[in-house]
């Protein structure tokens, strides 16, 4: 199938508004959950949106943009995974693999974005030392309507100009290689889950990890939610306990305080 | 010394914290990597210290100019760090307090942040509408959405609890912080477990013929033997290991994953 | 099927001997568990006294006399549910809804009871002050004969009495009220189990509560003794565990009490 | 001051407490809102009293006149309670020792009892036994009763242990039962939510036509799909809410229940 | 079937060598896991042996050498369990119970060697000083020697020599017999773990054992992994748990010490 | 008063002490009632020995005949105690000094050692690859060996961890191997309960005749109505009671299952 001009340019209006998303994290639409969900439905195929909604989130779960860092592009990889899946009739799985050279490439626009945005700050120091305000607030809002722009280009061209090059590179793909790249959307969310892990982990989370894993592998339920129960508990009579010990701390230091007191300058005597 | 402005400053209303909630929606306007969020966080203050400096005009630029600071904190935190500002500008405070708060309480913070927004919170709901999701359900968008619509209101809430709690309780935060970072962490551990388990996929198909009639499956009669889903979680970890101990880039691993997959794809293993 | 005067008579004997055990707490044969084995043992239905046995104990779990309350009573809940049952050939499930008024009528004949006895205690005081021990004991006991009595012509009245009318009654009933009393009667354990929880929940034991939950919800087995040994093995690490927090508290205090010693009247150098 | 009697103060034989823990079971039989048990307290009293007390009648008359105060106590703690009353009118101590212990104690005692055998041994006992009970075992009301016959006789053990126990271990018991109250709460917490799951039923019927041949189930592809059982346990916190926030009376729930149920059955929701 | 002189020689010479190993406690071939699956090897009955060893390990588990006591002898228990399946075709499970006088004969001739091996020490202590070092060498191994030869001389007589009269011996057991022999199979574990717990079991522990046990009954899965995983989590965090603790205490003792000192000898004031 | 031979003490190198590890293989190979392990150890400590001493040979045999005493001491701890003391003797601590740590941690070591060794990493070995054996899969003698192979080699950085430990790391070692042997408890306690459930099997066979066509049987509708493998559970609890308040002997055990075993199959319940 392909992409028709409309619906092209109502996918580049969307990633309009949800790169401004993404860009003030706001609402959240950039997520691929909405992206895919959205996407899907401009191109008539909503349930095709939703599943690759599910996959490509997860694939995306631990790829976050913390500390002011810039992860793949989740908003490029959500509308290509759908657009690729739709136009090639690929599954979704395999489509995550083919859309994350969009992404990577959109998340290089962006870093690109925050080195040049810099050249903003002087005029904005000067607005404010005048009082103008209104023009300051101008000038801080320049870099978000640049972004928006820069993802209505770059994904109108993805979605409607690249997409006969596109469905030729696809289909001329042997068997083992899209395979591969089912395989790959499998196994990517491990990455994220890395990436989480690798800010989270402590030695003395450990335990809860392989709990919940222990958890998720032997109770046949179709969501989380069993796991993230028994999870909130444990933290819940974790959150009573470490305030018990705090208390404690707490007494501690108290007692070496007045004991500095009374050995100091015992001058009540 | 100050005590000259004292009786100029204006007290906010509800309203305006409230607004102030809404506006910290353009902390990250401005980004850059020189400053960050600082042209955008002042850009939310505007109102606010507006209404506080009234007709002094040369207090409120003062004030600005001293929040243009290089600062990057979490965006669900930051209307709590304006609230509080506000509430110092409110009371006035000495100036170096003020700056100083903001710069000591940004780090922490943004780190209590995160490990609640991007590592519980998201990767949570994330799970759990994606097993919707992936079933076709629209549930899955639906509730997804509901749930972040509220996290954007709850800024309003977190601005008037950064403004009610004033310098005061500082301390407090502090030391409630690490309670609830590491109950978050409890969680978050749990569910990052289960999602191992369930959203990472590896099965090996290779079969090991004994006999003409009788094969082996690897994966059923060997891995799945020892633990299910012991593939997953050992790719995981070793994802994790070179992130962490051999400082590997998350967009290599990427390609190292894809080309992997590929490999194993094209041999038959996998 | 009707109900015979032998039978009615033999249920009124066990009411009255169910509402002495009742009114002193003695061996719990007051409890519907036990109260429906029998009546339906008394009317030849063992079975169908079993089972209603098990589903209104359940429904009356939580209501208890506690403080010196009184419930919705359970014998004649008990009695009710199996008479009805019996009688009109409905569910037991349904039955518990329809024994409600007879059950809710003694509740209120035991408050006033309990107002009304007030009464004799003076006598008794003037029988200790004159060492009359055996008369004080006869007062004593005085309201534990009025109780028995009223349990058993109430009861009488309500099984044989009553019979015909009831009959009528629950026959006339349309599907969808008798289906109401059914649904009714599987959602009646909520309240008991809410004023369980009124009495002993507070926020720390809410984890406890749900891990109780996730475990029953997926733990497939025909009774409660898995979520039981789950429940008792984490209440016994507890138990250790306040213990050594109460030894740190008393060491705590112990310091205190020595600090306040050499700090306030240092006699002894 | 009472130096002259001290001597002709008897003490009782094993089978004394014995005796006082069987009687016991009279606790309640004067039951009244004016007193509560405190006549049928006495009244169990009176045989271990009148052999202390032997020849005095005038001491016997006076202790007995003061038991006759306001008590209400949980029934297996009632003997625990008159155990060690009987030891310290042994002992001959104060009248006024005696008294001010009884009163401080049956309240606490009250709620440990309680929260032991009404709220945790019940509940467990009903759970388990019910579940066999409804395959129409008989093993179910057999185990129940067996359970409630030990109960009873445990009344003997603990008037000896009350009686044993004496003045000193009073801070101990306090001290302690703090912690089994605690483990008893956890127990029953646990047990608690476990009969939520299994107990509490609610089953929506309604299906929703999407299209003429193709129905979705509200019950198997909404709330099954988020958790199991998950409308008990929203009912029960429900009504929790309600007894806890709003102090509304159980029974008005029990009524609100068949309501709503009938309700919702003419409905045809349930 | 038979074994043959071969096959009885080669297991004489496996059972020396395991027996060495038992003795040093060296690198556990000792144990029937690995005697039954070399047993089954040398028998050409593989699977045979292999599936004895799990069973037999098992039955063994807890019949440890610790404190220097001798427990029945697991060489001589996992040998002769492989050898009376192979030879009378009894299942393993019924074999465990007929290898026992064997393993309890050698267990007392190893607490034989125990008492006389004592004579060589009063050698050993005249050669070390005199400074002889390899006589000392040789004396000190002389007992390794002796022990290796008596497990090659008593398996080889079990194996080869009894076995005619063995197979007569099993042949003739009626039916309940050999199946009482396979139930002891079964239940003999219990013996083993009972030891452990005699050695492992405090009050404290006994939610852990309630906790796996519980988990293992509704756990279905192949082996005991997720328990131990389970049992692995519960132990890391009780580790930490322990080490605050012990934190805890030792800065109470710091606060005694410190309480001492400024309360005995206030010399600074 | 040692001064003069301070000078004369050799160093080990780091192949002396891996050789040491290997060695204190013979830790039992001169094993007797009389005093234990003491052969066997001396007989490992000789190579290192004869080097710290040189050509003091004197020195040398007053150390070996120290070292000749009753020593009895977990194989795997062992090396650590014998790396120990070859890093006291190469120090020229004093005679008595030496002695007296290794007969003051011979015992308490052995305790931990044999907790984490023969109670925590045999039964979860043996219970995992028992698991692999019983269906017959070469995977469970082949881990079996693999594990205890890896135990064995263990033995060198064992006795490197002996020897750079020192003696100041002696109440360090004291203070942790608590914490350690309480977590191997609890992780050894887990898994005995699931070997229990998991490895003994009792099951009654004996069927009630209620009527001519209808049967109950009683492993099926009573004891597996209450708790699945309560049987096992409840003879290993016996057993527990016999040994520890009992002392009965584990052999009498034995012989007790067997003549039981034989019994209940000879009367047809089991
Ligand atoms: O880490 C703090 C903060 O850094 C950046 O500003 C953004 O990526 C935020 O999402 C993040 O919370
Ligand atoms: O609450 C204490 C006590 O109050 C009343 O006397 C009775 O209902 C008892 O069952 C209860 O234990
Ligand atoms: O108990 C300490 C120790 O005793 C004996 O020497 C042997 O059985 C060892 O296996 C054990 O570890």
């Amino acid at each position: 199938m392909t992409v028709t001009l409309v619906q092209g340019i109502s996918i580049a209006l969307f990633a309009l508004i949800a790169g401004i998303d993404f860009w003030l994290e706001g609402f959240y639409i950039f997520r691929p959950m909405i992206v895919c969900t959205v996407t899907g439905f401009l191109l008539g195929d909503l349930r095709l949106g939703i599943i690759a909604g599910g996959l490509t989130e997860l694939a995306f779960a631990g790829l976050t943009p913390v500390g002011g860092t810039q992860p793949p592009n989740p908003i490029m990889a959500g509308i290509m995974t759908v657009v690729i899946a739709h136009t090639t009739g690929h599954s979704p799985a395999t489509a995550i693999g083919l859309s994350l050279p969009f992404s990577i490439l959109m998340q290089y626009i962006i870093l690109f974005f925050y080195s040049i945005f810099s050249v903003f700050t002087k005029k904005a120091d000067e607005f404010i030392a005048k009082g103008e305000f209104r023009k300051f607030g101008m000038i801080v809002l320049m870099p978000t309507v640049i972004v928006a722009f820069a993802y209505a280009i770059f994904s109108f061209l993805s979605v409607y100009g690249a997409q006969s090059l596109m469905r030729t590179l696809v289909n001329s793909m042997p068997g083992w290689l899209s395979h591969g790249f089912t395989i790959a959307g499998g196994i990517l969310p491990a990455v994220g889950f890395g990436l989480l892990l690798k800010s989270m982990l402590k030695t003395k989370y450990v335990p809860y990890l392989l709990l919940g894993f222990t958890a998720a592998c032997f109770i046949k339920f179709g969501n989380l939610m069993p796991v993230a129960i028994i999870g909130a508990s444990l933290a819940w009579i974790e959150y009573g306990r470490k305030q018990r010990e705090n208390k404690i701390n707490k007494q501690f230091k108290d007692i070496e305080k007045s004991l500095q007191n009374s050995g100091g300058e015992d001058d009540g005597i | 010394m100050m005590e000259s402005n004292k009786t100029t400053r204006n007290k906010l209303s509800k309203k305006d914290i409230t607004k102030l909630g809404l506006l910290s929606l353009f902390n990250q306007s401005g980004m850059n990597y020189q400053r960050m969020q600082a042209d955008g966080w002042t850009l939310a203050m505007i109102p606010s210290l507006k209404k506080i400096y009234g007709e002094d005009k040369n207090g409120l630029i003062d004030a600005l100019k001293a929040n243009l600071q290089f600062i990057n904190t979490n965006n669900y935190a930051a209307p709590l760090l304006m609230g509080l500002g506000a509430s110092l500008e409110e009371n006035n405070e000495n100036r170096s307090t003020i700056d100083s708060l903001r710069v000591a309480l940004f780090g922490p913070i943004a780190g209590i942040g995160d490990a609640i927004t991007w590592f519980t919170i998201l990767p949570i709901v994330a799970g759990i509408t994606a097993s919707f999701a992936q079933q076709g359900s629209i549930l899955g968008p639906l509730v997804f959405f509901i749930v972040y619509f509220a996290m954007f209101l709850a800024r309003i809430p977190i601005a008037h609890l950064g403004y009610s709690a004033g310098t005061h309780a500082i301390s407090k935060i502090h030391e409630n912080s690490a309670i609830v970072a590491h109950a978050a962490s409890v969680l978050g551990c749990t569910v990052i477990g289960g999602l191992i388990a369930t959203y990472v996929q590896i099965d090996v198909v290779t079969k090991i013929h004994v006999t003409a009639s009788h094969t082996i499956s690897i994966q059923k009669q060997f891995f799945d033997n020892i633990f299910p889903n012991i593939l997953p979680l050992g790719y995981t970890f070793f994802l994790y290991w070179l992130l962490k101990k051999k400082n590997v880039n998350p967009v290599t691993l990427i390609v190292l994953t894809f080309l992997l997959s590929i490999l194993l794809s094209w041999m038959g293993i996998l």
